[in-house]
């Protein structure tokens, strides 16, 4: 692989951005408003200030999954002659655009991979999702700052993953220091200008290695997805980790990897869409079924599922791949400051002794 | 089923619709593409997600069987916002369809076998299509016995195919809640009359398919009579929107009933977390 | 002072325990900055509980979602520890039938205020917090770049900085002596004074920049006390549709409307919307808005007096200027 | 769904500025249409029929017409549909006559606008589903509440029609106020003359049941079949027995109390019947004048009674009936001019109402007919009428008028100068109100023909001096001040809602004006009905009038009674509210804001609770569709998905 | 932005939404029409039983979708054919109109107004004075209009 790193100072920042939008869609993490810690991820625009040095509130995810989009769009058309016949019509979506994700941390990516799965490795594959996976790449961070509700190298990631990435960005004193992690990158890499030196380069090998000395959280999940299905029917546990629960959708909305969605169909006059939106599983009509019956009815069953989901059944169904990433969004967001560390933590022992 | 986009039906218009009871219409389809009618091709007890542009989507067994392909047969209850569309609709509309998808029945075991039919009202749909297939394929299968019932005579479906069924040599066995004028069939719930006809377990499956609250007591009453857990088969009714094991909310553990499912051996439940 | 009162709360809980068969309070959450529910079966477990500017969460919200229709053993209640802005939910939702009295045992908590976690990260400005010890009346904050102190009063929540009912209105049992109201609290509504003073177009721009970031993950919805809907809400529901699955403006603007109108009248200001926004979107102005238009025009107050009905169920014929 | 629109060109009253073709062109691009046309006059007979041709042909599932307005054809229209075998209510009608062409000249304008309409109407109607009307049984028995001539009237003309009645009076007596009376106007015949009859009608009338001494307790259930309990209040003397003998008053040794069916002029008995011609014609003992009670020992009656009738133990008895319709004729009553300082506050026994003087009158009353000044029974010379005492005046919160007191003083008036021919009569009036048949004559008559002094104002104050009563005003006439020296004063009181007027209304679950009176269904056309479907109003409860209106709307009663039995069923619209039990969340603001009580709890399995709407109760406002907060209650055929398929068509 | 008001044919087309109850203002709009009282053909009516069917939210849907203005008119209070409906609803319709400019949406969009089935020519009145109204206002930009403000950073 052609090594070349390059270097981008800080005050070069936009204008190799401004270089680089010209080629891809590029979004990059910005604080919605002043003085607030709202960061998100938005399309890349000229003098844009980029927020670079904290976790962002929602990951990446809607680049690739958006909240919201289109399936394929339908037009119910009538012919003059005879108006009773009115016939639909159906199209794709539209082809994505090649996109870079500038910014974004291991614990995003990470998501990424397990979204990956569920898209893409059939038996069906999402031809939409990965159409736009497959245009889609990563300029990601080394992480240097966690807090208290991170937990990425517990769940097989850490600050310094570069697993799923295409480019690598080290932040040192003067600037970032950006190396190509595949072939995909090479473009990209092609348009930043300066080269690095070896002082920068120095720096960044620094960075990384106080960076990967850090061990973010203690959680243990070899064993979880046994003691799962050991503590399924203990609903005193369950009351116990998630009593409080206010059944509201933040843990899965934040979640890099959460990607349970609903489809609805949309329509104004003769003209809709079949649109897929971001579903929550802790939502009571989420398994509503027609009859009435909730085969999930209450808080706790809906817990109970995510914490399986993540650290059970998608390992079961997935070759050991955890759900979750460690960013500790759902528990940094969480109303009621729910840890689903703790969850899976005491998942193991005898009674539902936490805490 | 569109290779790059699954969620995208293919175009079917309705070729006649049939007034089973008050709140179940049966649409009998055909895809308007004649290569993908053609081609088409699925195991009794698979299911399609069927749709009204505009409204959205609904899962339905297909209920004619795959030896039978001149039209694709869905019975539809009314109730909710995509069926009470469903029902508006008339011979020459046109819908949408997801098929096949799911699991169906493992039709390839019970050969040889004698076979045992419970359905409860809309639950004889999924049967029916296995039913057919069976009659269709006679000389494969043992005594076919089938227990329906419903709660009054008018709630019945295929009711016009009884004769047919019972030509066949099928023992059917006709139920309903309470006494009604006319009616000279048996009084009484399914699980009752399972009961009094008892048929032995011996060398049988039981497939049963119908309200929850049936099926629970249908299951008790097999267990009595001495039915392995391997020997009952149900099929699972879940919410269901993708169809295709990636949207992800009817997972029971780690099955995706829209993949892994409908069909289910109580064997297989068994093995599952139970959150049904 | 904190613990003194903690010990308090222990000793009033043990001896209520004989009564009660839960007993809804807060504990330590996963740092220091939070707190999380407990829900205490068992009196050992009484001990857990904690009170301190942390205790952010209302726990009315509990309250009639959970508990409402089932009936205690034995004649047993249900113990909950109440803020005295939470006081107010636990009465609006007498006032509308939601709950028994009969059922509830309230543990009232005059309070001095809740830290505004934002405004101690904004203050911070590091990433992690690595401590916060609160002493009388100052707060001090320990991060990579230092400690830093405060005075608690600058990081108190908004709500708690315009506090007009800082000891609760209904209690069966007092934890600490009640509190003299701030002073500073007559300007109850200068938040929503300030955004009348905009132009029309300027307060439009202001909740298109806000509600734009709304995800529809309705936490503010369900962390409200009073949105009594829930799963049944018609932000959701396809019939009747009301809104739909998009995720433009007009259906977040819908959905702050409809949360918000079926609040007017009965929002008690708990703030808890607004607090649990993880988009920090101000939602909590909009029903403070509509507050402030109900004490004007029919002269009420949500969660005051158990007896009153809120005004929008209800009718005078007489009233006039309307 | 497959629908077809009609565009009506009613002639050239809308085809003159709506290109009704044009309209019918564009209704067929909507979802759903497959057939539009437009038409001369679809409300004619072939215009009819070709709707209902259409629907065979087409096989429509829903048809739209764009036409006049919905309240003028709209029955029309949905017979003709049900004809041809839709359902009725997969009808909808779009306005574009009244609301369009009529409107205004701009063709091009309102053929856009007309365009609209017809899309709402199709949008709407997507939403239609088939609905049909319930039957419920009637349970053919009426209660009429309240013994005055109005009730009196209402029982007898149900009982006439062969009705079960039955009839619950609060006092001891039926007769009302009209048998205060002394005479009436403007023919001056007597009062007991013509009511005496019609009570006597009552008591033998074998279908007519009277429970007097009784009120209603509580009312549930609604048109057709009201479960109503009543309580019949203790009387301590066994009716059953009681031969109204009369022996027990003359013997009744608690001599000073207060005869209220005198109007406290005069004393009458502890126990006692309260008037000769009383129905029913029994004893009843005031509890709080009576020694047994007051002091506990006496007996007196008990000892004396040959029926053995007195029971002091007697409690208050409860009885519960069934009805399939209530007439409510509980009257009025005085309005109390103590609140009138200038008028000496109640405090001069020679200022009277207008009904102690009918008592005064009154040869049963207690002077036996002769005018005299209670204070000292000296017959005056001078006496002055005062109208408006509590009418139209908002000082006391008494604006309206209460239409009978300018009759009655004229009335009294004449009475007066022909008892007394030596006395002079003095009326302080505003204005004068007689708009009746010969009403405004009889007042003349008061003025011209007996010499009665009418002074047009105020007065100001009464004061006593020297065994007189000064009574100080104005005459706006003649802009000066007067100053009567009178001997009697008669404040003509005026009428006012009478006591527990509100409370019988909620239980009856009608709505009242903020005086207390019951609020008729419709001020022109529904004057006797309420919005309570089955309760019905008669007399003075539901505003001030006279005998001849009060008697003429006990009849109207009685006559909406008859027709409502006439069926053995009724069919209750189906354009009602509906709860979708799985959306309820029972939180009960439906059933707090329902103006007709029409939804309740009803209990599933497991106790959970859910409202449940009562069609045959319900009127179909939608109070509890806009109310619900999560719309689990739905108003049929203007449902939310309705409303919000009409708005979109517009705005989205 | 200009518009001519001499010739009805160049006025942009406006869109009202009027909710009117069926029994009052509804037939007050037919006598109206009965009546050939002119009024402007910007108003598009909705029919329901009572205002009290009103639901505020149909109101602040249709602004927020971009009516240009929205009328309300019922029977007078205490005419209600319902007895109350009305009452609940002027308390509910006012607050909702004292709500919209919090949120940036112009109160004065939205009226209500009673009207009685006998008084067509009050309602005419009412029609064209409100449209007058509207038409000053220009059209309702509804929500959706970006602003430089609602950008993000």
């Amino acid at each position: 692989m052609d090594t070349a790193i390059k270097f981008i100072a800080f005050d070069q920042l936009n204008s190799a951005l401004d270089r680089i939008s010209e080629q891809l869609d590029v979004w990059v993490p910005v604080a919605s408003k002043d003085q607030k810690r709202v960061i998100q991820f938005a399309p890349y625009r000229p003098g844009m200030t980029l927020v670079l040095d904290h976790q962002t509130t929602l990951g990446p995810k809607q680049v690739v999954l958006p909240q919201v989009e289109a399936l394929f769009r339908f037009d119910y058309r009538k012919s003059a002659d005879e108006p009773s016949r009115q016939k639909v019509q159906l199209e794709d979506p539209h082809p994505p655009a090649p996109t870079l994700i500038f910014g974004a941390r291991p614990c995003d990516v990470k998501g990424f991979l397990v979204l990956d799965q569920v898209f893409s490795a059939g038996p069906f594959v999402d031809g939409i999702y990965a159409a736009r996976r497959e245009q889609t790449l990563f300029a990601t961070m080394v992480c240097g700052q966690q807090d208290s509700a991170c937990f990425c190298s517990s769940v097989g990631s850490g600050p310094t993953d570069r697993t799923g990435s295409d480019l690598w960005i080290t932040p040192i004193a003067a600037g970032y220091v950006v190396e190509a992690l595949s072939d995909r990158a090479h473009p990209v890499m092609a348009w930043l200008q300066e080269a690095a030196t070896e002082l920068h380069v120095a720096a960044a090998g620094k960075v990384q290695e106080e960076a990967a000395r850090q061990q973010v959280g203690n959680l243990a999940v070899d064993q979880c997805q046994q003691h799962f299905l050991q503590r399924f029917a203990d609903t005193n546990y369950w009351q116990e980790v998630a009593g409080q629960c206010l059944s509201c959708g933040i843990c899965t909305f934040v979640c890099p990897t959460c990607y349970c969605f609903s489809i609805t169909d949309e329509m104004k006059d003769k003209h809709g869409e079949r649109i897929r939106s971001w579903d929550s599983c802790m939502f009571f009509t989420y398994t509503l079924e027609a009859s009435g019956h909730n085969p999930r009815p209450s808080r706790l069953e809906r817990y109970r599922n995510r914490v399986g989901h993540k650290f059970s059944y998608f390992p079961e169904k997935y070759q050991g791949l955890i759900a979750c990433c460690g960013c500790g969004r759902c528990i940094r967001n969480c109303p009621v400051s729910i840890d689903i560390r703790k969850a899976v933590q005491n998942l193991q022992g005898q009674n539902h002794a936490c805490s | 089923m569109h290779a790059h986009n699954p969620y995208r039906p293919d175009l079917a218009s309705i070729r006649e619709v049939v007034q089973e009871t008050a709140n179940i219409k049966t649409l009998r389809v055909v895809f308007e593409d004649e290569s993908v009618m053609h081609n088409f091709s699925f195991r009794p007890g698979q299911v399609a997600q069927l749709s009204v542009f505009g409204v959205g989507e609904s899962t339905f067994v297909i209920n004619s069987p795959p030896t039978r392909r001149e039209y694709l047969q869905f019975s539809v209850m009314r109730v909710g916002e995509v069926t009470q569309r469903i029902h508006q609709l008339n011979a020459g509309d046109q819908v949408g369809v997801r098929a096949p998808l799911g699991n169906g029945f493992d039709y390839e075991n019970m050969q040889g076998k004698d076979i045992l039919f419970i359905g409860g009202g809309i639950g004889m749909a999924p049967l029916r299509t296995l039913l057919l297939f069976m009659l269709d394929k006679r000389e494969d299968y043992g005594d076919i016995m089938v227990i329906y019932g419903a709660r009054t005579p008018h709630d019945l479906c295929y009711q016009y195919e009884f004769d047919q069924w019972q030509k066949a040599n099928v023992n059917l066995v006709l139920t309903v809640d309470n006494e009604f004028p006319g009616w000279k069939e048996r009084v009484g719930f399914v699980p009752t009359v399972l009961s009094e006809e008892s048929p032995s377990p011996h060398n049988r499956v039981a497939i049963v398919c119908g309200p929850p609250i049936m099926i629970k007591f249908v299951l008790f009453g097999l267990k009595e009579q001495g039915f392995e857990d391997s020997q009952i088969i149900t099929t699972l009714e879940r919410r269901m929107k993708c169809g295709v094991g990636i949207c992800g909310r009817c997972n029971i553990g780690a099955k995706y009933v829209c993949v892994d499912g409908p069909v289910f051996s109580r064997q297989q439940l068994s093995e599952m977390v139970n959150e049904l | 002072m904190n613990s003194d009162l903690r010990s308090e709360l222990h000793k009033k809980a043990e001896q209520a325990w004989p009564d009660l068969e839960l007993l809804i309070g807060w504990q330590a959450g996963y740092d220091d900055l939070h707190t999380t529910p407990v829900f205490i079966r068992d009196s050992a477990e009484i001990s857990k509980l904690i009170w301190n500017p942390w205790c952010t969460q209302n726990l009315a919200v509990y309250v009639a979602k959970h508990f409402a229709a089932s009936s205690g053993k034995d004649d047993k209640k249900i113990g909950v520890c109440v803020k005295g802005c939470d006081s107010r939910s636990l009465i609006a939702l007498l006032q509308e039938n939601l709950v028994a009295r009969e059922r509830f045992y309230i543990i009232g908590m005059p309070c001095k205020g809740i830290v505004d976690l934002r405004k101690l990260h904004a203050l911070s400005g590091a990433a992690r917090i690595l401590s916060v010890q609160v002493n009388a009346e100052q707060v001090a904050l320990k991060s990579a770049a230092g400690v830093l102190h405060f005075p608690l009063d600058e990081v108190l929540m908004r709500k708690c900085r315009r506090c007009r009912y800082p000891n609760p209105l209904i209690h069966d049992v007092l934890v600490g002596d009640p509190l003299t109201p701030r002073t500073d609290a007559h300007e109850a509504y200068n938040d929503v004074a300030a955004i009348e003073r905009l132009s029309l177009q300027e307060r439009l721009a202001f909740w298109q920049g806000e509600l734009d970031r709304c995800l529809r993950c309705y936490a503010c919805r369900n962390a409200c006390p009073l949105c009594v809907c829930q799963d049944r809400c018609i932000a959701e529901t396809r019939d009747p549709k009301w809104l739909t699955q998009y995720m433009h403006l007009p259906e977040k603007f819908m959905f702050h409307f409809i949360h918000a109108l079926h609040l007017a009248g009965r929002c008690t200001e708990c703030g808890e919307c607004e607090r649990v926004c993880p988009m920090e979107i101000p939602v909590a102005l909009i029903k403070e808005a509509l507050n402030k238009i109900t004490l004007e025009l029919l002269d009420f107050e949500a969660g005051l007096d158990p007896q009153r009905v809120p005004p929008l169920l209800t009718f005078d014929a007489g009233e006039t200027g309307i | 769904m497959r629908i077809g629109v009609f565009v009506c060109q009613c002639g050239t009253n809308i085809a003159s500025t709506v290109e009704t073709e044009a309209v019918a062109r564009e209704a067929l691009q909507h979802p759903d249409v497959v057939y539009a046309t437009s038409y001369m006059y679809t409300c004619s007979e072939p215009g009819q029929q070709q709707i209902q041709r259409a629907i065979q042909e087409e096989n429509l599932q829903g048809v739209v017409v764009a036409a006049c307005s919905p309240r003028m054809h709209e029955p029309t229209f949905r017979r003709a549909v049900e004809k041809a075998g839709l359902n009725r209510f997969m009808f909808e009608m779009a306005n574009i006559r009244e609301h369009v062409s009529w409107i205004s000249n701009d063709r091009q304008a309102n053929t856009r606008k007309a365009a609209e309409l017809v899309h709402m109407a199709v949008a709407k109607l997507r939403f239609n589903h088939p609905l049909s009307p319930s039957r419920v049984a009637i349970n053919k028995r009426v209660l009429v509440i309240g013994g005055g001539v109005a009730g009196i009237q209402a029982a007898l003309d149900c009982a006439e029609g062969g009705l079960e009645v039955v009839l619950v009076e609060r006092q001891p007596s039926i007769g009302g106020k009209m048998a205060k009376l002394d005479k009436t106007f403007p023919t001056i015949d007597c009062s007991s003359c013509i009511l005496g009859p019609k009570m006597v009608d009552v008591a033998q009338k074998e279908n007519i049941r009277l429970y007097a001494c009784s009120e209603v307790e509580s009312v549930a259930g609604y048109i057709g079949n009201f479960s109503v309990q009543i309580r019949r209040k203790a009387t301590c003397v066994d009716w059953n027995l009681c031969t109204g003998c009369g022996l027990c008053m003359e013997k009744c040794p608690a001599k000073k109390v207060p005869d209220h069916f005198n109007e406290d002029l005069g004393n009458t008995r502890a126990i006692g019947i309260p008037f000769p011609q009383a129905i029913p014609k029994k004893a009843t003992i005031d509890k709080e004048h009576c020694r047994q009670f007051t002091r506990g020992k006496c007996g007196v009656c008990k000892k004396i009674c040959p029926v053995g009738a007195i029971d002091y133990e007697m409690e208050d008895e409860f009885i519960s009936e069934d009805f399939g319709a209530i007439i409510v004729a509980t009257g009025f009553d005085l309005f109390d001019h103590s609140s009138y300082g200038e008028y000496g506050g109640g405090r001069f026994p020679d200022v009277i109402s207008g009904l102690q003087y009918e008592r005064i009158l009154s040869a049963s009353g207690p002077f036996g007919g002769h005018i005299q000044r209670p204070s000292d029974g000296r017959q005056p010379r001078n006496i002055v009428f005062i109208a408006c005492v509590g009418s139209r005046d908002a000082s006391v919160d008494r604006p309206y008028c209460s239409g009978v007191c300018c009759m009655y003083i004229a009335k009294q008036a004449i009475l007066t100068r022909d008892h007394l021919p030596d006395s002079n009569c003095y009326v302080f009036y505003m204005d004068i109100r007689s708009p009746g048949k010969n009403y405004d004559e009889f007042v003349r008559r008061a003025q011209e023909e007996y010499g009665v002094n009418y002074i047009r104002g105020r007065v100001g104050k009464i004061y006593p001096k020297n065994n007189h009563l000064i009574v100080q005003g104005a005459d706006t006439l003649l802009g000066a001040q007067v100053e009567v020296e009178a001997d009697l004063v008669v404040l003509a009181t005026g009428v006012e809602a009478s006591a527990g007027a509100r409370e019988l209304a909620e239980k009856l679950r009608i709505s009242y004006d903020q005086y207390g009176f019951y609020m008729e269904s419709h001020p022109k056309l529904r004057p006797v009905e309420t919005n309570t479907a089955g309760v019905y109003l008669a007399g003075v409860c539901q505003g001030p009038k006279d005998i001849p209106s009060s008697v003429a709307q006990g009849s109207a009663a009685a006559a909406k009674v008859q027709a409502l039995f006439s069926r053995d069923t009724i069919e209750t619209s189906p354009q009602v509210a509906l709860v979708n039990e799985r959306a309820c969340v029972a939180c009960g603001k439906c059933i707090q804001v329902c103006p007709f009580g029409a939804i309740q709890w009803k209990e599933l399995r497991g106790g959970i609770q859910k409202a449940e709407v009562l069609p045959s109760v319900c009127q179909g406002c939608g109070l509890c569709n806009a109310t619900c907060p999560p719309k689990a209650v739905q108003l049929q055929h203007c449902t939310d998905n309705q409303i919000l398929a009409e708005i979109d068509v517009l705005c989205a | 932005m200009t518009q001519s008001h001499d010739n009805p044919a160049h006025k942009q087309a406006l869109t009202i939404v009027g909710f009117l109850c069926n029994w009052c203002s509804y037939g007050g709009a037919d006598t109206a029409g009965v009546c050939r009282f002119k009024q402007p053909t910007d108003l598009r009516i909705i029919r329901v039983p009572c205002t009290g069917r009103m639901d505020p939210l149909f109101i602040a849907r249709s602004l927020i979708l971009g009516a240009d203005g929205v009328l309300v008119s019922g029977c007078h209070p205490k005419d209600c054919h319902y007895a109350v409906g009305n009452l609940y609803a002027r308390r509910r319709l006012e607050v909702l109109k004292r709500m919209l400019p919090f949120m940036g949406i112009d109160g004065d969009r939205f009226r209500y107004t009673w009207v009685s089935a006998s008084e067509g020519q009050r309602w005419q009145q009412v029609v064209t004075e409100f449209s007058e109204q509207i038409r000053s206002l220009g059209p309702n930009p509804g929500v959706t209009g970006k602003s430089a403000a609602a950008a993000t950073a």
